[in-house]
């Protein structure tokens, strides 16, 4: 155990969310036992991981955290909580404890600002940027024009779903389509009126910020006022297979934003089949899960750990790193697209660039569409629309920095 | 003949009912009735079952609010009387089906009956200062008495819901007694007692009368207990009046007998 | 203890007693020893008293024998209860019920949100009527109680004290019991429909020879009609003997019927309290 | 105009689904004077064991009645080892045991069947019906109709059962005092046995019409939410009162939603409904036919 | 034997009155109170304080906030979490908008606030009672949480509706070691404890009780049920706007609204019923129970399945954990319906007339 990168897994696999975390952290476990088999881990150092479950709520989540963190000098290496709630509760104590926190596609987004939030990484890409990126895509099946379109912002009455609207409303005035947000309250089994509200006022596009059993009963309930399904397009987290195969032919058709694709073409994740599952290794106990949004989205995570520890040894050595090492790794991160073919990982995920400024690195996303069985990507990346939304997020980094009095870093000063 | 004997300390009238009429939907409780009772008397309420005697207590006690009538208590008219305030002018009672806190322990049941005379805040309580631990001991002796008076020493920290239902109501009257009432309201208070428990009740209730002067007003089925120490009867049947006086001119009332008594005994 | 005459269970050595008791214990909550070691009969088609101060342990013995003790977690840890000669303590009170042997619970019980004929006619779950059948019990009950058929309509939770007594005993009347455990029948009833209850017990016993076992504190009226009498002081049996014997014993009028040797004392001529000298058992 | 019957229709239509959930409360409610907190669970698990049958390979009606035959057996052993041994016990103590009976199935029901969420076909399919839409340009779907057309022939039944049989009037005797109900023969065994079975069947149906509704997964177990303040406006102890109640608030939810939501934001169908059974209670305390309290000196 | 109050005469009332009359209870409770303030900080290592003692501290204050309502006032609520919330998000404002107030006094402002709420929501238990009162709380549970999320500014504007808690600084201390967090904690804790207990054995707890048991004979004996319900409504609210607040600050750092969801409103309850109802020591057992019970198993349940190589997914092993929860819970109800604290005192009684049966 002492030379080996230990990483604590704070899963879900159980409750509500229970299915996607199956997926996700099988993806992510199963890349670092792929690392371990494929080149007995990196430099020589092998991954090793405890799990521990979280049922996705933040008091769980902090108990996982710190019974994990004393299994290892390292306190953990790098945190990926999956789950917003948790990821704020760790906000601070990953900070006082110095173990990088990674959060792909969720959790406080403004967080990017690196000189703010040394600690927290939330890579690839943001929900604003995935907004904004959504917006993009319209007006491009617009022919690149908004204007007088109607477009329904349908979305799950909490944190999750609040946070991009600022970004909608400030794309509605630059691009001059009309936005109407229609709140569902949580848990969101019931739509009926939502929806009524949708056709009612015949919106051109739907974008839908669903989670958990929303996503299924939404479409659903579209499907009950015939809404036509190819014009809603959901957030990724209303994007995997769990959120569409329930609700049968009522999700024929629709579309969803995706930071990760999926399928087992990639060859990565035909390896990784071949080698861990050839060799009964495997952690989905459902093989048919292999390849899936969720699965892939977990070997994404994958990646992102393992280079962090392979740049952080390029930079201190073949060694177990620290906490600090990772945290650097992280901001100095490189998955230029000739890496990612290094890997056998093209076309899996964006390419991604870190900085202390920008603890992003990507903010791209892809369109894919559900035909019945599978999802089939019908655009290529799409970038968020970044002018709009980096300052936004300095503003509420800076407001935060206030309350805390932290005095931001000077990136320029950072090697 | 032992009522002549009291006939002195008997005052004027305390509590006069007039016309007293209440009914729940169809059934007529009580239908115009009036009776008074005088100060530190024995005053009892009899009458077959279903008469109207719990209910007459309780339109004297405002638990109940007659639709026709005047009820003056300590010579203050009213059209009906309220729970709260009745407890605060000094009015007591038991109850028929034992109404006593039954979580609690028979001290405590004892004290609620003071609530009305304390007077320090839940704050107070809450740091138990001084004045509010001054308070509760001054209570809990008073309180003692009334339990060396009735008895139940040995049942002090019992939970009353576990007690034989004897001594629950004797703690219900050491509940009322605490109050330290004017006017004491007592519902059967020897049902489901023998005949020596009886003969206790009987010594507590006159000891009460005439100790501290307590206007008692009972409801009792057992004629031994009613005949002897009781001032005044009335009797009641179907919610209406149909006797009232000393126990002899009662006893002697045929109306009463054909209703009530039935064959002497 | 003092035995005034042979025992019951002696008188009646040709028929087995159909209810004995073998000095059971009870024991409430696992810690509060109520029943000391209780034994008693029951003899077929004979009327039964059991007296006693308060707390004495009647309620207690009759739920035991009702098996309506584990529903108040109290539990009968030693002795046995035989019905008919076979063990009954393990039984479900329902099974009691089928068996015919039924309690009239202290205080009441009825069923607040049911009228008072539902009521009554919850008591007859145990058998299978036909309506007609029905009808006739509710009559009965309705004759021996005429109150009851007044307010048959109301909510039994609303009605007086006394009418809910006879709504319990008129309940229990509709299982057609062959063995009745009465516990205070009298509490709460006027004179005249105390006598009535007991001259009702009566009637049964002869015409349907229905056995009785009844805590009562009306000793006076319960010698009156009881054949045998046991008297309980904190858990045990400390006297028992024929009614009439029991009547005449000189401690129990003084303390059960409030009689001593110059007849009966006025309540108000009791100048002391007078502390019961204590059998010892 | 026609958008607001639009919206009625559709509130009333998902307020008889409520009032099938809230119909399972109802039941164990008037049969032990306790509040079955384990009902969205039994919901979730009759579901879940529904498909996770008919993947082994059973036939539909196969499928339906070895569910059943599980939610019996359920309900005997619920019976056998929590009730019986809490008989006569404060009601907030049988309410606890129901806590602890849902902890119990919300692990056993994924444990037994996995967590996936699966997807439930009825076969009816769940699409605008044409002619309303043509014509009135009502957007009403068949299976809505179906449901609530289930539910409440499910409801007349029940409601005969209490009102006629004598076992309904039993349950309400045993509602009020167990001892009592013990001390004059009526079998709590059997009467609870019996009720905890009919509560499951109705747990399955619920679970079958919502889990075609929203796909069956954990998430069952919160239509609990939708449930209870139909439940209260109602009136715990009363089977017509689940209906009643789940077409008041479904409508009146949904109208809220679309006419008074957008002014404060939106989203208040989490608590509109109970806000409104609250103004209801201010004027009857015991909802609309619940039983009255007694509370007498 | 051992456990004996023979030989210990009450010569005055006041002695009699006492929190622990038996001596040795006043011994073991003193021992307590030693190993808590004294040995654990000395022993436990962080994991404990934030993982275990912290949240358990924290709920067992909420647990003793409900059971004034529900244990010694007899009015079922529902909307625990909520009176949390409130008392959370007053703490954030009030330390982020008057910094110049102590911060323990803005706690306790944030606890007068969750009263105050308490009480708004406590006006219909006049008119409701039982199960159908959980309604009203209900209510005030959803609305609550609502309300905090629909108005940023609660939420200081945070796009993401969360707040982060301000360090807490207790007069220059500053709180920011689990330990400190454990201790500070702790002395709120047991000072309120002590408070409660005072009010329960006092007047005004007797008031609650009787309108519990009995509200109509409460009436008619001259308790104010209005004043006596609401103030039940205000205290307990109290009471849990103060755990509210120490959730936040000292156990999670950053809250949601969200995080203040029906579910936690549940497990309080839990915690007091499987605990005991109306009884300040239950409302600690109880919160031990419901807290420390899962996370036991979770230690517990994997190394044993391995023993008996029985080989469970992660999953299996949580539902397992799950089932094993459930059975217990009911287990402790079937020994001792009216919960752990009851089973503890009857333990006492055993041991009173130790050796003999009874
Ligand atoms: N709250 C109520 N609602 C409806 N009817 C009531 C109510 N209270 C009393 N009654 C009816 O009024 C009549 C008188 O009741 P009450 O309790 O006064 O009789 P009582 O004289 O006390 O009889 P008992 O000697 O049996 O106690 C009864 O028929 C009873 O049914
Ligand atoms: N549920 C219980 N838990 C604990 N103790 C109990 C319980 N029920 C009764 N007891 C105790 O058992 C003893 C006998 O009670 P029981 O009711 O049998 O007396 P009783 O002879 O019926 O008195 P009464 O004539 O007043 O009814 C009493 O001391 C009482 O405190
Ligand atoms: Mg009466
Ligand atoms: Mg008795």
């Amino acid at each position: 155990q002492a030379n080996d990168q230990f990483v604590s897994i704070l899963s879900f696999r159980v409750g509500p969310y229970g299915p996607s975390g199956v997926g996700i952290y099988g993806g992510f476990i199963d890349y670092m036992q792929y690392v371990n088999m494929k080149e007995g881990g990196i430099g020589g150092i092998k991954f090793s991981w405890e799990e521990c479950e979280t049922e996705y709520q933040a008091a769980k989540g902090v108990e996982c955290y710190e019974r994990l963190k004393t299994k290892s000098p390292t306190k953990g290496s790098i945190i990926h909580p999956v789950s917003t709630p948790i990821s704020y509760a760790l906000l601070e104590k990953t900070l006082a404890d110095k173990v990088p926190l990674v959060m792909t596609g969720y959790g406080r987004t403004d967080t990017v600002d690196g000189r703010y939030f040394p600690w927290a990484f939330p890579l690839i890409t943001t929900y604003p940027m995935q907004a904004t990126a959504i917006i993009k895509y319209i007006a491009q099946k617009e022919k690149g024009d908004l204007r007088g379109k109607k477009i329904t912002y349908l979305y799950l009455d909490s944190a999750y779903g609040k946070e991009p609207i600022t970004y909608l409303q400030a794309e509605a005035k630059v691009n001059g389509f009309e936005l109407n947000t229609v709140p569902i309250a949580p848990p969101g089994n019931e739509q009926g009126a939502q929806w009524q509200q949708v056709r009612q006022n015949k919106a051109d596009w739907v974008i839908f910020w669903g989670f958990g059993v929303m996503n299924q009963t939404a479409l659903k309930a579209a499907q009950k006022v015939g809404y036509p399904r190819d014009k809603m397009i959901g957030s990724w987290w209303a994007g995997s297979e769990e959120d569409t195969v329930p609700a049968g032919d009522a999700a024929k058709g629709y579309l969803s934003a995706a930071m990760n694709v999926s399928g087992k073409n990639v060859p990565l994740v035909a390896d990784i089949e071949k080698v861990v599952y050839g060799a009964g290794k495997g952690n989905l106990q459902d093989k048919s899960k292999i390849g899936s949004i969720n699965h892939n989205r977990g070997i994404v995570i994958g990646i992102l750990t393992a280079e962090a520890v392979r740049v952080g040894q390029q930079k201190y050595g073949k060694k177990v790193l620290s906490g600090e090492e990772l945290r650097w790794a992280l901001e100095h991160l490189n998955l230029s697209d000739a890496r990612l073919k290094e890997l056998g990982a093209t076309g899996l995920m964006p390419a991604v660039k870190t900085s202390c400024m920008d603890h992003e690195g990507s903010g791209k996303i892809k369109i894919q569409q559900w035909d019945g069985t599978k999802w089939n990507v019908v655009s290529d990346w799409i970038d968020g629309n970044r002018q709009l939304v980096r300052p936004l997020l300095e503003e509420s980094a800076k407001q935060f920095g206030k309350e805390k009095n932290i005095t931001p870093r000077d990136c320029s000063k950072e090697s | 003949m032992s009522t002549t004997a009291n006939e002195r300390k008997i005052g004027d009238v305390i509590l006069d009912l007039q016309n007293i009429s209440l009914s729940f939907g169809g059934v007529k409780a009580l239908t115009d009735i009036s009776f008074n009772v005088r100060e530190h008397e024995i005053r009892a309420i009899i009458g077959p079952n279903g008469a109207g005697k719990s209910s007459m207590l309780n339109v004297i006690n405002g638990v109940y609010h007659p639709q026709k009538g005047k009820i003056s208590f300590r010579g203050k008219e009213r059209r009906s009387m309220n729970p709260h305030d009745a407890a605060s002018h000094g009015i007591a009672r038991t109850f028929q089906n034992i109404a006593l806190f039954k979580g609690m322990s028979a001290l405590d049941n004892i004290m609620t009956g003071r609530n009305t005379m304390m007077k320090s805040n839940f704050l107070s309580h809450a740091f138990y200062w001084g004045p509010a631990q001054k308070e509760e001991l001054e209570h809990r002796r008073k309180v003692e008495e009334v339990i060396d008076f009735l008895e139940i020493q040995h049942i002090r920290k019992k939970q009353v819901g576990r007690l034989p239902y004897g001594l629950q109501k004797r703690v219900e009257l050491g509940r009322a007694l605490a109050a330290e009432p004017k006017l004491l309201l007592l519902d059967e208070p020897m049902a489901g007692m023998n005949v020596e428990e009886k003969q206790d009740m009987c010594r507590f209730i006159l000891d009460v009368n005439d100790q501290f002067g307590t206007t008692i007003v009972l409801i009792e089925h057992d004629m031994g207990v009613v005949m002897d120490i009781s001032d005044r009867v009335v009797v009641l049947d179907y919610g209406k009046k149909i006797g009232d006086g000393d126990p002899q001119e009662v006893r002697s009332n045929p109306e009463v007998i054909k209703a009530y008594l039935g064959t002497q005994h | 203890m003092t035995v005034l005459s042979a025992i019951p269970s002696a008188t009646t050595t040709a028929t087995a007693p159909l209810l004995s008791i073998n000095n059971i214990e009870v024991i409430y909550d696992h810690v509060i020893l109520v029943l000391k070691g209780v034994s008693l009969q029951v003899p077929q088609g004979k009327i039964v008293a059991l007296l006693g101060a308060n707390g004495a342990g009647k309620s207690t013995t009759l739920k035991a024998i009702s098996n309506l003790l584990r529903a108040e977690r109290g539990d009968v840890t030693k002795g046995a209860i035989e019905f008919r000669g076979e063990r009954v303590d393990r039984l479900t009170p329902n099974d009691l019920v089928k068996k015919g042997v039924i309690q009239v619970m202290e205080g009441r019980h009825c069923f607040a949100h049911l009228s008072i004929e539902e009521n009554l006619l919850t008591g007859a779950y145990t058998r299978h009527l036909s309506r007609s059948e029905l009808k006739s019990n509710l009559d009965m009950v309705y004759t021996y109680f005429p109150r009851l058929k007044e307010r048959r309509a109301s909510q039994a939770g609303y009605t007086s004290g006394g009418e809910q007594q006879m709504t319990a005993i008129g309940r229990a009347l509709m299982a057609k019991p062959s063995m009745i455990l009465l516990d205070e029948p009298s509490m709460g009833l006027a004179p005249q429909i105390v006598e009535e209850i007991f001259e009702i017990v009566k009637d049964l016993n002869s015409k349907e020879n229905v056995s009785f076992l009844l805590a009562e504190q009306n000793t006076m009226v319960a010698l009156r009609y009881a054949d045998f009498g046991y008297i309980l002081e904190n858990g045990r049996v400390v006297m028992e003997g024929d009614a009439s014997d029991l009547a005449t014993n000189e401690d129990v009028k003084e303390f059960y019927l409030g009689v001593s040797g110059a007849g009966r004392k006025s309540f108000r001529d009791m100048k002391f309290y007078r502390r019961r000298k204590r059998w010892l058992a | 105009m026609q958008f607001f019957f639009e919206v009625l229709i559709g509130g009333l239509l998902s307020g008889m689904m409520y009032s099938l959930v809230a119909l399972g409360f109802v039941l164990i409610y008037k049969a032990s004077g306790v509040f079955n907190f384990a009902q969205g669970a039994m919901v979730y698990f009759a579901a879940l064991s529904f498909v996770g049958i008919m993947e082994k390979g059973a036939p539909f009606w196969l499928a339906i009645i070895l569910t059943l035959a599980l939610m019996v057996l359920f309900g005997v052993l619920t019976e056998r080892i929590v009730l019986r041994k809490l008989v006569n016990q404060p009601p907030i103590t049988l309410f606890m045991a129901t806590i602890g009976l849902s902890f119990f199935i919300e692990g056993l029901a994924p444990f037994l069947w996995g967590n996936d969420i699966r997807e439930l076909k009825l076969g009816i399919q769940d699409e605008p019906i044409p002619y309303l839409i043509d014509n009135y340009g009502l957007a009403i779907s068949k299976f809505d109709l179906a449901a609530a057309l289930i539910c409440g022939v499910l409801v007349a039944v029940l409601a005969l059962f209490f009102q006629k049989t004598k076992i309904g009037r039993a349950l309400r005797a045993v509602a009020d005092d167990h001892q009592a109900a013990l001390s004059i023969g009526i079998p709590l065994q059997h009467i609870w046995v019996i009720v905890w079975a009919v509560a499951g069947f109705v747990a399955l149906v619920a679970g079958l019409l919502w889990g075609a509704r929203n796909g069956v997964q954990f998430a069952l177990v919160s239509v609990v939410l939708k449930a209870l303040p139909v439940l209260i406006l109602g009136g715990f102890t009363s089977v017509p009162g689940a209906i009643v109640g789940g077409l008041i608030i479904g409508a009146s939810e949904k109208l809220a939603e679309v006419y008074i939501g957008p002014m404060v934001g939106g989203g208040i169908e989490g608590w509109f409904p109970y806000v409104l059974a609250l103004l209801f209670l201010l004027v009857r305390p015991e909802g609309l036919f619940g039983e009255k309290h007694i509370d007498r000196v | 034997m051992f456990y004996r109050e023979a030989g210990q005469f009450k010569i005055s009332y006041q002695a009699d009155q006492q929190i622990f009359p038996i001596r040795q209870d006043r011994v073991a409770m003193a021992v307590f109170l030693l190993v808590a303030f004294v040995a654990v900080p000395l022993l436990a290592s962080p994991y404990w304080f934030t993982a275990i003692l912290i949240p358990f501290l924290v709920f067992a204050l909420a647990a003793l906030g409900l059971n004034i309502l529900t244990g010694y006032a007899g009015q079922l609520s529902l909307g625990t979490a909520a009176f949390m919330a409130v008392g959370a998000f007053s703490a954030y404002n009030l330390v982020l908008r008057l910094p110049w107030i102590p911060q323990i006094v803005s706690f306790l402002l944030a606890g007068v606030a969750a009263a105050a709420v308490g009480i708004a929501f406590g006006l219909p238990s006049l008119r409701i009672k039982g199960f159908y009162l959980a309604v009203a709380t209900l209510a005030a549970q959803f609305f609550v949480v609502w309300a905090l999320q629909k108005f940023p500014w609660f939420t200081n504007n945070s796009s993401s509706g969360v707040i982060s808690a301000q360090e807490v600084n207790f007069f220059g201390i500053s709180i920011n070691t689990p330990m400190r967090n454990y201790l500070f904690v702790l002395c709120v804790v047991s000072v309120l404890a002590l408070l409660a207990k005072n009010m329960v054995r006092s007047n005004t707890g007797r008031k609650w009780m009787a309108v519990r048991d009995m509200d109509v004979a409460a009436e008619v004996i001259g308790i104010p049920l209005m004043k006596t319900k609401l103030l039940a409504f205000a205290v307990s609210s109290f009471y849990c706007g103060v755990a509210g607040a120490l959730y936040a600050f000292c156990y999670i750092g950053t809250v949601e609204p969200e995080a203040f969801n029906l579910d936690m409103s549940f497990r309080v309850l839990f915690m007091i019923i499987i605990g005991g109802v109306g009884s300040i020591l239950g409302s600690f057992i109880g919160a031990a129970f419901i807290v420390l019970l899962p996370t036991l198993l979770s230690f517990v349940i994997p190394p044993l399945a391995e023993l008996f190589h029985m080989s469970f997914n992660k999953a299996s092993l949580t539902y397992i954990e799950f089932m094993i929860f459930g059975a217990l819970i009911i287990f402790f109800l079937i020994v001792e319906p009216h919960g752990l604290a009851r089973l503890w005192q009857i333990a006492k009684e055993k041991l009173r007339i130790w050796p003999f049966p009874h």
